[in-house]
């Protein structure tokens, strides 16, 4: 295997995988609104039905529910279903599907079944997109036992974090920011590439407090992180990539070592997965904790249209304004 | 048109037979509080039963809605083994063994026709031989599951299906209250796939129109609407009181089309039956259930069921909760 | 069949011609980079105006999905200030005034099918004259919400017409793959009510399909269900390349039925439109939506915005961040 | 206005309270499944078909996206609708009308539209029911800006919230525990009775430690809470009553005056609604703090069936270990 890399963008990387990997498994389906003859909305799903063929790359009818339904008889079929909801938003259209049928299947049928599934859905703010395109629903699914929920925020993740949803034979969500779907570029590995699952990455690392995001908003807090140094903050960077499974273990060593966070997410404050990353470390590391852990969230708000919507996302204005207040506390 | 013969007719009434007996002794044990909340198959005996005497078990797949098990003797005794596991509630209950190609109950209404579908699709892409069957009720019709999935399945053209047992009710709701539609079988339209109401009392009609639309589905023509139309005769569930609703009127009428008796006349008019072999089936048929009741009271529980099967192995979370219950099982299990 | 007599067919063409002009500036502004993504109205203009034509605006509801806004000028200029709103991106183009009975976009496929069964009940219940007509496409028809609230339509009948525009496409997906059905129209019959399918690039049709469906409607005897065909003739948004998957014969042959062509030179044959006219209309309708893009631009947009409407008075929470947002305000909006 | 009082059963408290609002306001109209004849499949509607007819009180087709949905429109039109979901899990089917419409409504439309909607919904365990019957979803729609989530505890508080619900001008989910509509009976006012959402209620009074959660696991809290008091442990119990919005004032000064906190909930661990008041507690008294919050909870797997049933939901030993637990830290 050669080691040679490849600058990619987001986008770019899921589509090489999903080509890898068809090639790699007969058994994977695609299925979804758009995937076949168009690429995907955003190409994503580019030129595999002229290299798989139409019974690999189906073009359904808008129907959310029946996607995310059918892929469940196709994994009974002993098949590998990768299916496609057009925006995260729309998978409120399927979530007696993904949450009542998809997530309990191994549990309800003690394994006789097997829901090796991955639902792929673009999501989260910043391009301006009409109602429901952009939602951070990501807690909402973490409270779903039996569910993985896999975010990538770098092209390289992109591929490997994809390329192990695949062949996980347990369900995932594996959520794509859309802002990085070209906003974010990298060095991706060209051969066969692998990150497991359940793994954080310490994007950078630092002494004096740690922020801790996943998907879009690793990128602006690696950002900050690296504009603190000149001020003299040493901040740590942690991505998640999975909020489950949950790194605890990384989580636990770094807030430790810190002993202050700031958590970042995109979704609305009350009862994002933020809380959750507070709550683990309340039970794990209280007493390393110098100071509150901070949170930048999105507002108890929908998300808002367009001319709202840099006032909704969190930036690296506010991302650096809660590090610092955090620094402050003695 | 293929008919039952004889033979089959006795096999078919025959286990009508072990059914109803069998959900007679179910409705006891409920009431004993031995087993959890059931729904009667009372009623439904010609339907399923017929329906299932029309595929082929080694390569056809039944999906259930939560009414049919007890009338999917066909399928093999590890039906009802479960079945009774389930009924205790038990997490085996809901692992039907392979090869058997039964799915255990679907509690969440219409949410098996999609997946009745993708299986179907998948055991094209395949190449398998083999249709799936899907039972869900005149309710379950209302659900946009039942569409979208008729809707994709029409266009798909896999090898379905689509089996709706019209019992004229949905607990309290009536079928004229469920939808304005000339019949169930008649929203096949809107798939663009044929639709036939049978009559469901008759275990022949409901046979025989399994049987057409499972030719049509192997020959690659796609997926059928079957409406088969019966009375519930019994409760919704044991938790139901039915007189609050259902007027009497009604039921004694229904009472006479009793698919059970219906059958069992006829077959004896025609000397294929007797009262003796139906005490003889009668019996049997308990002491299956007897049996089956007894082996799932006596299958082993850990506290680790509770934790087991959600993912292929623990999130360190899930570690960490199994370890709390296991810890404390002796306190917990009192 | 109520048809449209010559002064209404002026109106009618009128309103088209105003909708295509619009729609011109609309995507030239969106390719500035000065509005949003854009679903242009090209090739639906005969079906959304003959729709509305045939309605009351000040007793009948139209709920849009999002392509037809610029085809509803008969509800007067409110529409279209809101809708520029909405193309910015301002908060406020999400209020149409009381008492324009017009609902902003739905960009949710589907579904604001059952909030119109719900509103033609409601009216029902209320006594109020006038119906409810929803607009839907080929692709929204296959989401489980038009099907369910199809079904309770029919069992509830209530004063609904559901107005599904087949376009021949869901964005790159063709009607064959989005049903196996023989039309859209057919799927009434799952719903019990009647369907037809009427050629919407003849707004007369349209007009007189709504104006029997209304006579229905308001008669108490229920919803009806009408497919408008037409064919897409532009892309599906301003994010879309429609080369990649509309066949190029296909599209030139649908613009040989163009429907604002078609209407105009029929209606120039028989002397009731000329160029001048058109000219004149043409210039007005850009004039027109200019000032109401200008009022949009200057409409003031305060950082509380953000934060209002969600409750009718914030929780405490929610005064955090109000407070967050107002003090930090001008560090945020660079 | 005489203040007599009844002693009722949830259950009974709920029918009394819909029997006298349908009364008290002509615009209020009932749907959902046998809500009419049947009087509901746990008789909470008992008796309004009869007093209010057909046109009011309304058996829908097996259809909870079309009843969701249905009640925006009514709401369009000047009513007020009353709708049931037949148990919590089955919200699921009809989440793209609950989260994606009737929560935004108001929003979306500047207030054009009021989404005047209660939804009503069994949920919680105990009872042995089948699959999707018993799943405590709550933290799921609180992550979901737009819509209040009410949890009575008491029968008393039933009355008085469900008042309140039905009359607030924003959409409410009603959630009500299974448990309680028969295990739960209380004095109830026979007449008008409001309890404002918005504001906990500290049903015991305690310094050393308190003990927070809401609807059925209040009345277990309560009991704990007692019995350590004949050991000397002062153990306060907050019921939060509604989860959105958070009583945060309440929560604070208690958690303040005790220093030691157990967040209880039937909900899975992960991503329940406990992470988002530890969250809270982080935020606001952080400093109060004596020892880490602890969480009793449900486990990351689905609601299980009868048999583990006991193993899963939160009991008496499970709370009382838990405080005896944060007791000792120190
Ligand atoms: C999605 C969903 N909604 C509601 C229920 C509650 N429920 C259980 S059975 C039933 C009626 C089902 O009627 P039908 O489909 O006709 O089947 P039958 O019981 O008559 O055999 C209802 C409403 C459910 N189980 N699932
Ligand atoms: C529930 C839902 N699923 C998917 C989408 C993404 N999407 C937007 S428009 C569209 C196609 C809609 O086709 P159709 O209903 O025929 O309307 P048309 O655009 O042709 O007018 C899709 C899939 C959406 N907006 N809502
Ligand atoms: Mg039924
Ligand atoms: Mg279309």
């Amino acid at each position: 295997m050669s080691n040679k890399e490849s600058e990619l963008s987001m986008l770019e990387a899921i589509n090489e995988t999903l080509h890898s990997e068809m090639e790699r498994d007969q058994r994977i389906v695609l299925l979804g609104e758009d995937v076949g003859r168009n690429g995907g909305v955003f190409r994503a799903t580019e030129g595999l039905i002229e290299k798989f063929g139409e019974n690999r790359v189906v073009d359904t009818p808008i129907s959310e529910a029946a996607i995310a339904g059918s892929a469940v008889g196709l994994a009974m079929a002993g098949l590998v279903p990768i299916a496609e909801i057009q925006f995260l938003g729309f998978s409120y259209q399927a979530m007696h599907q993904i949450a009542g049928q998809i997530a309990r299947l191994r549990y309800r049928t003690q394994s006789r079944f097997e829901p090796q599934i991955t639902i792929r859905a673009p999501f989260g703010g910043g391009v301006r997109t009409p109602e429901l395109h952009s939602d951070s629903l990501e807690a909402q699914f973490a409270n779903i036992p039996g569910l993985k929920i896999v975010l990538p925020a770098t092209a390289s993740d992109a591929k490997g974090l994809l390329t192990s949803a695949i062949r996980d034979p347990d369900p995932v969500l594996f959520l794509e920011p859309l802002r990085g779907y070209r906003g974010i570029r990298g060095l991706v590995p060209d051969e066969e590439h692998i990150v497991p699952i359940g793994q954080a990455n310490l994007v950078k690392k630092g002494n004096d407090v740690v922020i801790i995001s996943w998907s879009y908003q690793v990128e602006l807090s690696r950002r900050v992180a690296e504009s603190l140094e000149e001020e003299g903050i040493s901040a740590a960077v942690l991505d998640l990539r999975s909020i489950v499974p949950l790194d605890v273990e990384a989580l636990t060593q770094i807030v430790t070592h810190c002993g202050r966070a700031v958590v970042v997410q995109e979704a609305p404050e009350t009862g994002g997965f933020a809380s959750e990353i507070i709550a683990t470390i309340n039970d794990e590391c209280f007493w390393s904790l110098e100071a509150p852990v901070a949170r930048v969230s999105g507002f108890d708000v929908p998300y808002p249209v367009g001319m709202l919507e840099n006032l909704y996302v969190p930036d690296e204005v506010r991302i650096r304004s809660a590090v610092l207040k955090t620094m402050e506390i003695n | 048109m293929p008919k039952p013969n004889d033979k089959q007719l006795q096999m078919i009434l025959e286990d009508m037979v072990v059914a109803r007996t069998q959900a007679g002794r179910l409705w006891n044990l409920q009431r004993q509080g031995q087993v959890g909340t059931i729904a009667p198959i009372d009623g439904h005996e010609g339907a399923v039963v017929g329906a299932v005497h029309a595929l082929e078990t080694e390569s056809d797949w039944v999906l259930p809605q939560y009414r049919e098990p007890l009338g999917l003797r066909k399928y093999g005794p590890e039906v009802l083994d479960t079945f009774m596991l389930y009924n205790l509630g038990h997490p085996a209950g809901g692992h039907i063994p392979d090869p058997i190609k039964v799915t255990p109950s679907q509690i969440s209404l219409g949410a098996s026709i999609p997946h009745a579908v993708g299986l179907a699709w998948g055991m094209r892409l395949k190449d398998e031989d083999g249709v799936v069957l899907v039972f869900f009720g005149d309710g379950a019709s209302s659900e946009g599951d039942f569409y979208e999935a008729g809707n994709l399945a029409g266009v798909l053209k896999v090898p379905v299906i689509f089996l709706c047992i019209n019992n004229q009710w949905a607990i309290s709701t009536p079928t004229h209250m469920q939808t304005a539609a000339d019949s169930f079988a008649s929203k096949a339209e809107a798939f663009g796939i044929p639709g036939i109401t049978v009559d469901g009392n008759d275990p022949s009609s409901v046979y025989e129109a399994v049987s057409d639309a499972r030719i049509r589905a192997t020959s690659g023509k796609g997926p059928t609407l079957i409406e088969a139309t019966v009375y519930r005769l019994g409760a919704h569930t044991t938790a139901d009181d039915p007189t609050r609703y259902v007027p009497s009127d009604d039921l004694s009428a229904a009472q006479k089309n009793d698919p059970v008796h219906t059958l069992t006349k006829e077959m004896k008019d025609r000397g294929l039956w007797s009262d003796s072999k139906q005490e003889e089936v009668e019996t049997v048929a308990l002491e299956r259930i007897d049996d089956a009741f007894e082996k799932a009271k006596n299958t082993p529980l850990s506290v680790n069921s509770l934790m087991d099967h959600c993912f292929t192995s623990d999130t360190s979370r899930q570690s960490r909760q199994r370890s709390f219950l296991t810890n404390s099982a002796g306190e917990l299990n009192e």
